[in-house]
């Protein structure tokens, strides 16, 4: 299917959208054909915000953002989500923060449909205060009290593999993050991949998502970039570093958007 | 001799406290660095585990980050995040943990996620990403940070990260917490009473009245400090190999 | 390091042990070891307890069985398990019983070192009685009450796999039930290998285990007969339907357990 | 015509009621020789799935047990057993979930577990295995059973996993139940009102008689009974040849 089809039949405006890919295997691509269409009133979820949440807050798809941790890694900050949170620009963002073991476990519990998970996290921390997607909860055997998070639970879920099969089945390898568990928690899921081949090949550390629990397969060869896909590109760095320039200021970002053909959709 | 800065001296002070053998979860920036300089160094048999799941990676140039191709190639085992902070760093199998912190206070304890109110903040940070549990669980944790008044606050605006708890005396964790916290001037450890962070060493050319100055609270500065011994040619030259992302033959 | 003195170092009077494989890779030579060593008192923790255990247990060696389906598969039951549950020979067994879900989960957290899991799960079952074990725990957002089981922590796990490499690390591949949550829930572990390669071929689906997770590795090629190991061998499955015969009569499993030089251990 | 037996007309009316794109769980014994069927004759594009961890698995010829070579080695995907409780069977993505019963209860509730005392059984039974959650989640039920007094009981000794519970009332979970009971003699379905086990279909050469006396219950029977059709010659063939673990070209 067409990412372009794929991504108008399966995300609205006001879902619930996770685009995953732990610092590898970004689904950039899915992205941009998102903000292409005016997607707008987005609640967006991922660990790790990166560039590709950068460039939807600056762009106005966003109203609210769950997340563990959100900087361009190895460069800095990332300028449209901190313009956004201070600044409320293109209009305000609001926040829903996890930790990492905390947002996995959230993904984990909705892939399972449990409305919680049980972590040893948080303890003494200020993020506890969010009351509303971190509690406690008692062992009912030894009585210790732990941490509890609220499961997330995607309208829809978007990745990047490297490879699908004829039947649609998905191959993905290398660092596989979260992506597992986000599919799985999701109502609906757009995977983009590399290539289409006969037969997957041997990979150990592979996860192997069926078709039945994917709504749209896409081929989009790069569509990680700029960040890896291993085996086929790494991280094109010199766009992460200019990205930090770009970025700083609105109006270099917008200038940025409109040679790129996306549009800034907030209307504040 | 080589010349080197007082960021040079910073991470081989971290690299150092490594043990050879020790299971190590690696975060980026100078933590990346540190952990790569002590396995390239002294401690040729660390285990490098990055919370991106790669256990016990031997990249052959520095990572540009904790997704790079060379961790997953080289692990002895890729696992999914969840697996990596419930079986792994939950669990307690990391040893020493790396952090790097915005704001750090007398107690530890570590700012990552805002300067202001969490709602409507005035500075936005990346936010906590692996550490809270990583602070908790590892055995020990080593901080490195600069050491500035900026950084170096009576109280941190947010609790991203527990050391020992705003009055020292909170923490309730299996680790042991921020055993060591090292900066560009030298090396804060709790005390054993309070916990209060302590400046037990100096890096060469620092004076106590320089770390007191660089700091946000009144400074304890131990009775018998240690002069940390200037960065070695092998580790300037093998900080410098790293840095430039050139490859080691192995 | 020889099995024997993986045994004798790991596995003491007393214990609680963990012999997994899920219907494949199932470590019968590390059991014979142990029965051979005449360990007593031991609780036996196993999904599927299996002909493995029903030796274990016609022999003595156990006074406690932490399970979930308690079958010979395909065939029927298991008579030595049977025996001591119904007539305590050769002594008294002490049963505590999970669904699959459940001791599934009793590992993971485990593994995770959290002293209990939550699942959906047991809801209307009688298995429920056994408070010990399976609990309820009350979801802190939704309010929807949510099965708990406490988390399993044997003394020790053992596992066979198809490979270790040079430096103790061990993959296995095929289907591979719950032993690293098994291995990784354990204070120890031993694993019983096929074979030893200079470098893991690439396998999708493999489990690989770290070194430093395991106490000892030894070479056992076979070690996981009557059952499969794949890539090695299929199920004997000769043996499975004539153990139905050998087992049912305390005299002719007797005369079997002295041809394979494994001793009765029981005082009772 | 070929000849049957009353438990090939169980097996074969079992293998009738996947469709064609089930999601079906499958156990060991007769579930493993139905759902096999059903993919061999009208559903080849069923997905088999078996608790060990086989998702899709296409095997080629009957597996002897959930742990055969031939599940892995067919599947679309292999996944650790907590994830295939957690992240399939409890998430709801079965869609049919084939049991068997030691004894079973005019409200569909199922013993595998023991005759008299659970502490101190007359007979032990293998345990419930992955029954429970299947038949809590999955979106129907078939269970395939052999009707006998002995077996079907005016209460189970234990309740192993759970049909409608013990007054037909008290089912709190998310799939349907146990739809279909499906035995030598016929099928059994719950009342829509009080989900008590009414016999709705007989085998071929099956009295209503006949399966009242193989009841340990007053059984109730359905006003208009339904005749099953008998094996035809191909469904006959193709289950002798899974029995005979004859291998399929494909």
């Amino acid at each position: 299917m067409p990412l372009a089809e794929a991504i108008a039949a399966h995300v609205h405006d006001g879902d619930t959208v996770a685009l995953e890919g732990f610092t590898h295997l970004i689904p950039f691509a899915a992205a941009h054909e998102i903000a292409r269409q005016g997607r707008r009133h987005l609640t967006l979820v991922r660990m790790t915000p990166d560039l590709i949440y950068d460039q939807l807050i600056g762009l106005g798809c966003a109203d609210e953002i769950v997340f563990s941790y959100g900087g361009n890694p190895g460069v800095g900050s990332l300028h449209r989500l901190r313009d956004a949170v201070e600044n409320h620009w293109p209009h305000r963002l609001v926040v829903h923060e996890h930790s990492h073991a905390g947002l996995a476990n959230a993904y984990s519990a909705g892939a399972a449909r449990l409305p919680f998970a049980v972590l040893r996290g948080y303890r003494g921390t200020d993020l506890e205060e969010q009351r509303d997607i971190i509690s406690r909860v008692t062992c009912p055997f030894t009585g210790e009290e732990l941490a509890a998070v609220k499961a997330v639970n995607p309208d829809v879920a978007v990745i990047h593999a490297q490879l699908a099969d004829r039947d649609g089945n998905v191959m993905l390898w290398g660092i596989t993050g979260v992506q597992r568990e986000a599919v799985l928690a999701a109502k609906r899921a757009i995977v983009t991949v590399e290539e289409v081949v006969d037969e997957f090949p041997e990979r150990t550390g592979a996860v192997i998502l069926p078709n039945w629990v994917l709504s749209a397969v896409s081929v989009v060869p790069n569509g990680a970039w700029p960040s890896y896909a291993a085996g086929y590109s790494v991280r094109d760095n010199d766009f992460y570093q200019q990205w930090d320039a770009v970025s700083r200021d609105r109006e270099s970002f917008l200038a940025w958007a409109a040679e790129n053909d996306l549009k800034e959709t907030s209307d504040v | 001799m080589s010349e080197w800065t007082s960021a040079d001296m910073m991470n081989v002070a971290a690299a150092r406290e490594l043990l050879d053998g020790d299971v190590c979860l690696v975060g980026v920036g100078p933590p990346n660095l540190a952990a790569n300089l002590a396995r390239r160094t002294h401690a040729p048999n660390c285990r490098l585990v990055y919370e991106s799941g790669a256990i016990d990676a031997k990249p052959k140039k520095l990572p540009l980050s904790i997704g790079d191709d060379d961790l997953a190639a080289t692990a002895v085992s890729v696992v999914s995040v969840p697996e990596m902070f419930n079986f792994w760093v939950g669990a307690g199998r990391i040893d020493v943990g790396f952090l790097g912190a915005a704001q750090i206070d007398r107690f530890g304890n570590i700012n990552t996620t805002v300067i202001g109110a969490h709602a409507d903040p005035k500075v936005r940070l990346p936010g906590a990403g692996g550490a809270p549990e990583i602070a908790a669980a590892a055995g020990r944790v080593i901080v490195i940070v600069k050491q500035s008044p900026r950084t170096f606050v009576e109280r941190v605006d947010f609790i991203s990260s527990v050391g020992y708890g705003p009055t020292g005396r909170e923490r309730q964790a299996p680790g042991a917490g921020p055993t060591l916290v090292i900066t560009d001037h030298g090396v804060l450890q709790p005390d054993p009473d309070t916990n209060e962070l302590t400046m037990t060493r100096l890096h060469p050319g620092v004076t106590a009245e320089q770390a007191i100055a660089a700091t946000g609270w009144p400074l304890k500065v131990a009775d018998s400090i240690e002069a940390v011994p200037a960065p070695t040619g092998h580790e300037l030259a093998t900080l410098r190999k790293l840095r430039d992302r050139e490859p080691f033959d192995d």
